[in-house]
This record gives structure tokens, C-alpha cells and sequence, in this order.
């Protein structure tokens, strides 16, 4: 009913300026839908187009059957959430609550109603007569989202809504984010530049860069999938490990070669990338599949620690390969770990968990389900 | 030490740029025959505000002045709010490139004055206050629209997005959020086009009679012919500067109610 | 279609605003007895700006015009900029509440006239060109410090924070960063003030002889006495503008150069 | 030599509003110093003390021995980084670092050899001529970098000089900054809310809430030891899980009970907490202290699965311990965990690894080292 479909969705700005790039895309009624990339990739653009503040340049956008293209922002039935939160500074909390209803004609015994379920909701009862400029920045996030819920739009459109809330904060409204998605069911687009909202909010992940879309999924799925070297780094924190290498072999025994590196496919993994044979290729490991301890399957290499990262819950070690240290993998381990800086160790890679990609397009050879 | 001192020098720059305003003052309460005289304060009356209503009908003038320069304003703001909000959102050129547009609106006024009177001669609008506060309304409004550019830049556009996704029109978010919150520039510009035609000399000689003479024009008036009536002058230009100061604390009242952006933490 | 007809009426209404000054120009260039023909080119002739320059000396009148009008801004400008920067920094009582203390300063002209003829006479400053360069600069202070407040206030405060760590006093930072940053508003302002000046016409009257008459008594002239020559001051007119229209090219240039404040990405 | 010393420094900006109340700290010559805490707690205020950009109320303030309570910015020899990055957008890269030399006086021939020795280090020989307008957000970072450090300063004060970059190129540049560290050994201090940041950055983390001093100390010792319940949550995301109890018995059996789980204290624990008999206390356990498997000492205790953020490296699942869902906590688990939603499961709580805080004050009892 209120899904959302792009077709070829362009935003062009004009003198070689293109902010969106033939986008297609349709999110499902009721789906949480993230939009994830670096910043200026369109993301905030696309959000913008939906919600009718950024016209479209070419191609069309449906909002459940309609075509709203053309569509002023107010005949979309959208609610956004500001990076801004764009309070209107001039009224009170309830009256920034009760605007989107007045304008659209609700009769003022409903509108209260309404709006004292919100406040229920989000905690806001004691601020309803507050200015937004009374409040501390959490409670205007709260105002804002209660801003759009009273509405009970077909779609919400929140344009980084976390993004100016300390970490403690932000890690809460994630969770009622979630909660409140699941109570009101509706159709939400979630632009963040935050992987970890990207990973735990969403049912699916679009990722962008440069004003194109480059990969649609599950999160999980695009974690353990991801079509090419950007989104493979561009999704974890610390990132993944890439390293140039080379396949060579036949079909029985493939041979991974790099300067650092070298080791036999596990035989599993020998359909997937056979296609992959003699050519230049980059290999990739995720810093969590590097261990300090051996594990079946695990290929052993030997590496100086350059840097330890202890984050307290675990450490985060940066490991160079050659004597130059020019060639550094990062390595997810345990709390436990511990070495001195510049400490010459053996460290185990979990070879059945690895990536690859081709050296020159960058785009995976897809590895299928991860064991 | 340094900082009384150079308090005691910032104090003493004051007086003298206030002093010749509270002379004026002072002269205004003296009798006339004291005027010169270089006592602070030899004696107080208030005869020559009473004579300058009473002889010269500087009441009816000082009507006049406030009826053309609040309509001038009250003119001009609805057609200069919308040009400046669109000159700010619309930033094709850039901010000096917009004031190069309003300063070719900026004609040398004594140019326009000939062709205005003869205009309005045809159109029987000489010595009429509508007339005059027309002329100033086309005064205002390249100054206006420029003032009023500044203030609606400040406000973030989220503003009007969340508005018109809350169901207003593009004017619907002009008019109820974007003006509201744009209120203390709108009074700050509202005092500055009420300042420029409250001043106005030229045009308010030309097209105005006596029944029309506005305070300029009768200020003008004491300096002339029969020698200057000083304390009359004086007390004439204190009660010019009276809606000013008046209109500084109207400001102030916009400014009490710590209207700010304030919608990012 | 409708945009296309909405885009129709906009340029009917440019016409409308610029027809007014089209004519102008256009009588300035027609011979004068076809001066009130009706059809928009009957012929063309310089005769009305060549005979402008020989008889009515206007090449002096427009020499004193750009001498007074540059020189005030060249004058105020070196205290305008200080003062709409301490406004800026220091923001006291919000940006009404300072445009209230500059609207203070802000006297009507005609109170001042007298004052100032006197002063002048006792100091030898009437018929003097610096003379009257002075009077525009006291009147084009307050305008240009609010114009400049304005850019002031866009400057990054950090930008300060940085040059004097970077090992500039705060006068330095002013000078160095803030200055340089703000150049496209200092320019507009310059131009404001270079157009208030050029159009004031009260003060250039008292205060001028034949000698140093500007630009707007000269049209002024042209405009009494003997009958309206209608070519001339068409003419006369056509030239007052030039000047605005060449600043405004000039604030272009710094348009150009496209000096955004982009420290943050 | 440029070691900073704050004594009572104060920051009061008048009618009540304090900035900073009565700060003393000692910042180690070449040490890296963290400010860490939510935003408004005085962290920034009290950078710009120290670069001289705020007034100093009350207190002293030293830079090696020379009191600069009330000295110009100028005379500090310090160099601020900040989160603006403030470059002059009228000059070159080249003359944004060069203006700081300019004023000091020094040569043209010097000037340009430090230049070039900047540059090369932080890769911005190809850019040294553009306009900062024409950068990019991670170029503009290392402007403001190179142009604080060819004045090689006794201090570097660095205010959230990343938090305006993307995951990916923060990560980066963290890691740059120590290495650059390093090299330079100049006292720094910085200034951010990020957790990781400060965790891996610093020597020490000096923790501000609401203008006051909380907390000093090497990150991994604040880590184990925090010295209230605000410490403890905000060092951390997921943040601590934090439940009422109450501590009974006697120096042979302390018993700690709580509505959800009630446990004997491990022996070598009895004398850290033994002067908490008989109080309400608040009984803290990291979510990376729970666990999805038995392990020696770890006490079992059955808790309904209420969501998991599937992190992909990880999963962070939400425990609901009674019906009403409104006691949660938080676990930090393996990848390899999977359970649905609703799921009433058996967790352990490794509570050797327990900390304790009074339920008044929320200060902790000290448990001494991490076992």
C-alpha cells in the first residue's frame, strides 16, 4: 500500500553535476529501508526527492500506487526527521506537534488526543508547553520523531535523525527506533553514514556512492556478500583486510599467491572461484578473522604488532607483514590478547571466511552462503 | 589599572558623540532667551514645545510624518518580505550579486523628483499624504528587501521543508513559519524604512502643501526667512528623534522573547 | 504551459519595473524637439550629452560627484569596518537591539543641515568638496557598519581562534583573516555607501557653491528656472546611473573569485 | 618542559552558568591526553583555556613553568586542530601553513623547508597550491594537521578534529595521529565524545561531566576500574548493565541478590566489597561478561531474547529477565550466536568480572585490579 518505487531516478544539478544517477529501487510496504554511503554519495538527495523537497529530474517515483513525481511535498502523506529536527522555534512542543495536523484539517478534540498518545510514547508530557530551545538535545529528537508519529504518515524519511546525539543517547534511540518501527509498522527510509545503525536498524541496507546505488540486501547478506572492495570496507569498522594476490592452479589444487601471503583454497571454495584462475586478483579477510590462536583450517603467518588498539571488550591489532610495514592487516581479537609493540608472532587467518575480488573492476567473485 | 583607564577613555568617546544630541535637548528646555548662553542648565520651561504646537502646528506635522512613514512601511513590507526571502533562497549570483540588482533600484531620488510631481500633478496627488507615502514606499523597498535578505538567510531551510511536508504550501511555510521566526528582522527593517521616510526632505517639500508638511519640512521651516528659532529648532528635532528611541524599545520587545534558532542541539 | 506563461507575465513585469529608466535613456539619445514623440526611436543623437558637457559644465559636477561619493566611503569605511565587526563579536543585546543604537545615529538630515551650515561657515568648510565628503561620511557610518555587521557575523569565529594562535594579536586576526575573508560584503557595503553619497542632494545644496555643485543639484538645475530641459536631465539622469552600474560589475569581480568560507567540508 | 598544569581552574560565564568548576590536572610532558564526555560537559572550554581562545575565571594556569593564566594566545607556543578545521579559505594550503611561520618571523627559506617536510609526511605535496574550497573533508583535515604542525609547538590542542569524517577515513586518521604522535612526542591534548577514540588514542582519558573532573587515568585502568556509574556507562557502547541490589551475609559468604539474579561473590572479591554489607548497592557487569556458553565460575540465569543487533562481526542481543520486559540487559556475543526473538535461553554472568557501585552516590567500591 505505501511501499516506495524509484524508477531510473535521476537528480542532475546541472553542469556536469549529478547528484543521483538512474536509481531503482522499491521499498516494501512496511519495510525499515537504510540508505548507507560516505558523504555527498546521494543519500540525503534520494531522501529529499521522496519526500518532494528536491524534484526529480528524470524518471519516476511511486508512492504506493500513486505516482507522486510531480507531487508537492504535502500531497506525499510523508513525515521527515531532520537532521536539524527543524523544530519550529517559535512554538511550543505541542503546538509543533499539533502543525501538520492543523494544516490538514483535523478537528482540535483529535488533534489533543493524538498528541497526548505521542507524548506517552516518546516522554515528552512534561515538555508539551517547552520551547524546542528549552530542551536538551535528546528531548528535540524526541519532539521531532513525535512531530512526524502524530501524523501517522504512510512513510517516514529520516535524514540522519541520530547523528547529533552523544554515543550513550544514541545507542538508546537505536533500540526505540526499532521498537517504535515494529509498534506503527510503517514504511521507513533511514539515512545514516553510521554502520552500526546500518547494520542492527534496518530489514534492508541500500548502499550509494557517488549518486549510485551499488548494492541492495539484507544486512547480514551484504556483510557476508558484499559485490565489490567498497562495500566491503565501507561496512565494518575497522575494515576489511585486501590484499593483492594471484590465483594459479586447475581445478584440483588452486593456489592463492601475494607478497605476504600464500596458501591452498580450501576445496569448498574451489567452484565459486574458479573463474577467478590466473588472474590478478584482491584477496580479502575481515580483521575478526585473524586470530592469535590456531583454529582448524586456519593458515599460520607470521607478523610484527605495530599498534594494539585496546578498546577495553577486545583488542584491535595492527600487524605489518613485510619489514617496510608498508603492508598492515588489522586484526579483530580477544580481550585477552596482549603483546608489546614491534613483538614478531604468529597469527592464524581463517582462509574459509575469505573474500575475493577482481584487481582491476574490484567486484567480488560471489563466495555464495558463508559456512 | 589599564582597564579603568581605557574605560574611563571609552566613557569619555561617548560623551562626545552624545553631546551635541543632549545640547540639543537642553536648548529645547531653556527659555529662548538663555539659548546661548553657556550654563548647563539655566532655568527650565517647557514653553517652546507648547509654542511650537501652539503657533506652528507642529502636531498636525508630526501626524503627518508618522502617517507617511508607518504607511510607507506598512506598503512596503508585504512586497519586500517575499523579494527577500526570494532573493535569499534562490542565491542565483550570490549575496554582493543580489545588492547589485537593489542598487540599480537606487536612483539619485532629485532625478525622480520633476517626473513624480508632474505624475502626480496629472493624478491630482500632489499635497496628499497617500501620494508621499507611496514615494516612500518605492524608497523602502529596495532598502527593505536588502535587510530583510539577510535575516531570512538565517533561517535554516529544514524549517520550511518540515513545514511543507507537514501539509503547508511553499507561501503556507512562508507565511507560518519562515515569517515568524524571520519576526525581530522584520521589526529591525520595519524601524529602519520608518527611519529613511521619517527623514525624508526632498520629496516632502515638492509634492506636500501646508496642510501635508510633514516634520522635516517644518523643522526646515524654523531655519529659514525670519531667522532661527532655535529653541523652537531644538524642540522640534527632540520630538523627531522621540519615535526612534520608541522604536528601539519596540525591538527590545521582539528581543525579550529570546526567539532563537535553536532547533540543532 | 503554465510554465510558460507564468515565465510570460514575469518578463511583462521586468518590463514594467525597467520601462521608467528605458525611457529615460531612450529621451536622453532623441533630439529634443522629438523629446515627447511617442514612437520609441524617431533618431539618435549624442547633441544632448555633448551639449550637457559644454554648457552646463557637467564634467565638473560629475568629477566633484565621484570625489565626494568615493571619498566618504574611503573615509568611513576604516571605521565602519572596525565597529560592525565589535558589533559582531560582541553581541550584546542581539542584532535589533544593536541596529537600535545605530538607528540612534540616524538624525533627520534637514535638523542637521543648519547645525552644520554654521560649523562649516565658522570653519571655512562650506563650497569645499572635503567639506562635504565629511558630511557623507557621518551619514554613511551607520549604514555601512550594519551592512558589514551582517557579513562580520558569517566569518567562522574559529578562523580568529586560529590566526591567533597562529601568532597574530586580535587586531591582526581582524586584519589579516577577517578582513580578506569578508572582501565580497566590504564591497557591497562600499557600494551602498558610494550610493548614498552619490544621491544625497540636501547637504550638496547648503553646503555647496557653483564651484563644487554635484551631480544631483546640477539635475536639479537643469530642472527649475528657465522650464525643464527634458533632454538634458534625460541625459544627466542616464549618467547618474553609470556609476552603480559599473559598481555592481566591480562587486562581480570578487563574485568571481568565489571565496566561500568552505573550512568545513 | 611543555607539560600543562591546571590549578583551580574555573570557568564561570556569569549568572550562574559555570563552564568548568575547579578543574585540576596535570598533563605530562609529551604525554597524549584525552578529554572525553557528553557534549556541554566543559571538555571544549576547557581546550580553549589552555590555547588562551577563553578567558581563564579563577585558577592558575602553566605551560612548562611559565604562567599563561592571563597571556595572549599568542605567547603560548601552542597550536590548535580544530573541528572546523578553520582554514583560511583566501590562501593556498601552502600559505595557510605558512601563516603562522609568517608571524613568528622566521625566514622564507625555513619556512618553506618545514613546508615541504609537512607536506611529504602527510601527502599533501599535490594540493599545496589549491584553495581549502577545493579539498576535500580528509584533505582539509590534513591541512589543518600540517599547518599545526610546521609550527612545531610545545602543544597541540585538538578539538574533535575528526568527528566531521566518515568512518572509514576517522578510522584512518586515527591511526595516523598516533603515529604522528609518536614521531613528534609533543604534549597533546584532545578533545572528543567518541569512545574508540578515546580508548585507543590516548595515554590517559581525563572524563568531564557538567564542567567538573569525574575521572583520570590510563584508558584500559578506567576501563576496569571506573569510579562511578557515569564512568562506567559512558566508556563503553554497549554501556554497562547496571542493576539494584543489595549486598548480605557476612566476611566468610557474601550473598548479592537482586530481583533477577542472586549469586555468592568469588572469595577474592569479599575483601573490595566486604564494607558494602547490608547497603543498596548497584551491581554492574560489562555485556561482554555475559556469555551464550557455561564458563568456569560464571553464574547460569534464564532471560527471554528481546532483540539482537546483528553487528555481523558480533551480535549484541537484549535480554528481558522478567515478564514485564522493563529489566534488560545487554550481551555482547560471538557471531556465531543465533537465537529468534522470544527465545527464553540460558546466559552466564561471569560475575568475577563484577563491579559494584553504591546505590547512593552511584561511586564505585574499588575492586582493585582486573583478575
Amino acid at each position: 500500500m505505501a511501499s516506495i518505487t524509484l524508477e531510473n531516478v535521476s537528480k542532475d544539478y546541472g553542469s556536469g553535476v549529478v547528484g543521483v544517477r538512474d536509481m531503482n529501487l522499491t521499498i516494501e510496504d512496511g519495510e525499515f529501508m537504510i540508505f548507507l554511503g560516505p558523504s555527498g554519495c546521494g543519500k540525503s538527495t534520494t531522501l529529499r526527492m521522496i519526500a518532494g523537497l528536491e524534484d526529480i529530474s528524470t524518471g519516476r517515483l511511486r508512492i504506493g500506487e500513486r505516482d507522486v513525481t510531480r507531487a508537492a511535498p504535502r500531497e506525499r502523506n510523508v513525515a521527515v526527521v531532520f537532521q536539524s529536527y527543524a523544530l519550529y522555534p517559535h512554538m511550543s512542543v505541542r503546538q509543533n506537534m499539533e502543525f501538520g495536523l492543523k494544516m490538514r484539517g483535523m478537528a482540535p478534540a483529535d488533534r489533543a488526543a493524538r498528541i497526548e498518545a505521542a507524548a506517552d510514547i516518546l516522554g515528552l508530557q512534561p515538555y508539551l508547553n517547552r520551547r524546542p530551545a528549552a530542551l536538551s538535545g535528546g528531548q528535540r529528537q524526541r519532539v521531532a520523531l513525535g512531530r512526524a508519529m502524530v501524523r501517522e504518515p504512510d512513510v517516514f524519511l529520516m535524514d540522519e535523525p541520530l547523528s547529533n546525539l552523544d554515543a550513550k543517547l544514541r545507542a538508546e534511540m537505536r533500540l526505540e527506533l526499532i521498537k517504535l518501527h515494529r509498534r506503527l509498522g510503517r514504511t521507513t527510509v533511514f539515512v545514516t553514514h553510521d554502520q552500526v545503525e546500518a547494520m542492527t536498524m534496518g530489514d534492508r541496507i541500500c548502499i550509494m556512492r557517488d549518486g549510485n546505488l551499488v548494492q541492495v540486501g539484507k544486512p547480514l547478506e551484504v556483510y557476508a556478500n558484499p559485490v565489490d572492495t567498497f562495500v566491503a570496507q565501507f561496512l565494518a569498522s575497522p575494515q576489511m583486510n585486501l590484499v593483492e594476490a594471484r590465483l594459479n592452479g586447475n581445478a584440483g589444487a588452486i593456489e592463492l599467491t601475494s607478497d605476504i601471503l600464500s596458501f591452498t583454497l580450501p576445496r569448498f571454495l574451489h567452484a565459486a572461484f574458479a573463474k577467478a584462475l590466473g588472474r590478478a586478483v584482491i584477496f580479502g579477510l575481515r580483521p575478526e578473522d585473524i586470530h592469535a590462536e590456531p583454529r582448524p583450517g586456519a593458515v599460520p603467518f607470521e607478523a610484527s604488532v605495530v599498534a594494539i588498539e585496546a578498546l577495553g571488550m577486545e583488542n584491535i591489532a595492527i600487524l605489518a607483514l613485510d619489514q617496510s610495514g608498508k603492508r598492515e592487516l588489522s586484526a579483530r581479537l580477544g580481550r585477552d590478547f596482549s603483546a608489546s609493540i614491534g613483538d614478531r608472532l604468529t597469527f592464524y587467518a581463517d582462509v574459509a571466511r575469505m573474500h575475493l575480488f577482481d584487481a582491476e573492476t574490484t567486484r567480488a567473485f560471489p563466495r555464495g552462503r558463508m559456512e | 589599572m589599564l582597564r579603568v583607564l581605557s574605560h574611563l577613555g571609552l566613557c569619555l568617546a561617548c560623551l562626545i558623540v552624545l553631546l551635541p544630541i543632549l545640547w540639543v535637548l537642553r536648548t529645547s528646555l531653556v527659555p529662548e532667551s538663555l539659548s546661548y548662553s553657556t550654563s548647563i542648565l539655566p532655568a527650565v520651561t517647557f514653553e517652546n514645545y507648547a509654542s511650537l504646537f501652539a503657533d506652528n502646528r507642529f502636531g498636525t506635522n508630526y501626524m503627518n510624518s508618522i502617517i507617511v512613514a508607518a504607511g510607507s512601511v506598512i506598503l512596503a513590507m508585504p512586497l519586500a518580505a517575499p523579494t527577500g526571502y526570494a532573493f535569499a533562497r534562490f542565491r542565483t549570483s550570490g549575496r554582493a550579486g543580489r545588492f547589485a540588482v537593489l542598487a540599480t533600484q537606487m536612483l539619485p531620488p532629485v532625478a525622480l523628483a520633476l517626473p513624480i510631481f508632474m505624475l502626480y500633478r496629472s493624478l491630482g496627488l500632489t499635497n496628499s499624504l497617500f501620494g508621499l507615502t507611496l514615494v516612500y514606499t518605492a524608497i523602502n523597498l529596495p532598502f527593505l528587501t536588502w535587510i530583510l535578505m539577510g535575516f531570512f538567510e538565517a533561517v535554516p531551510r529544514d524549517l520550511e521543508g518540515a513545514a511543507m511536508t507537514d501539509g503547508a504550501t511553499a507561501f503556507g511555510a512562508f507565511v507560518r513559519v519562515v515569517l515568524p521566526v524571520a519576526a525581530p528582522g522584520i521589526a529591525a527593517a520595519a524601524v529602519l524604512g520608518f527611519i529613511i521616510s521619517w527623514n525624508e526632505f526632498l520629496f516632502a517639500l515638492i509634492l506636500g502643501g501646508p496642510r501635508t508638511a510633514t516634520v522635516p519640512v517644518a523643522l526646515a521651516a524654523l531655519q529659514t526667512s525670519n531667522g532661527v528659532e532655535i529653541s523652537k529648532v531644538s524642540a522640534g528635532v527632540s520630538l523627531a528623534i522621540l519615535p526612534l528611541m520608541l522604536a528601539s524599545r519596540f525591538i527590545q520587545k521582539y528581543l525579550v522573547q529570546g526567539l532563537s534558532f535553536g532547533s540543532v542541539k
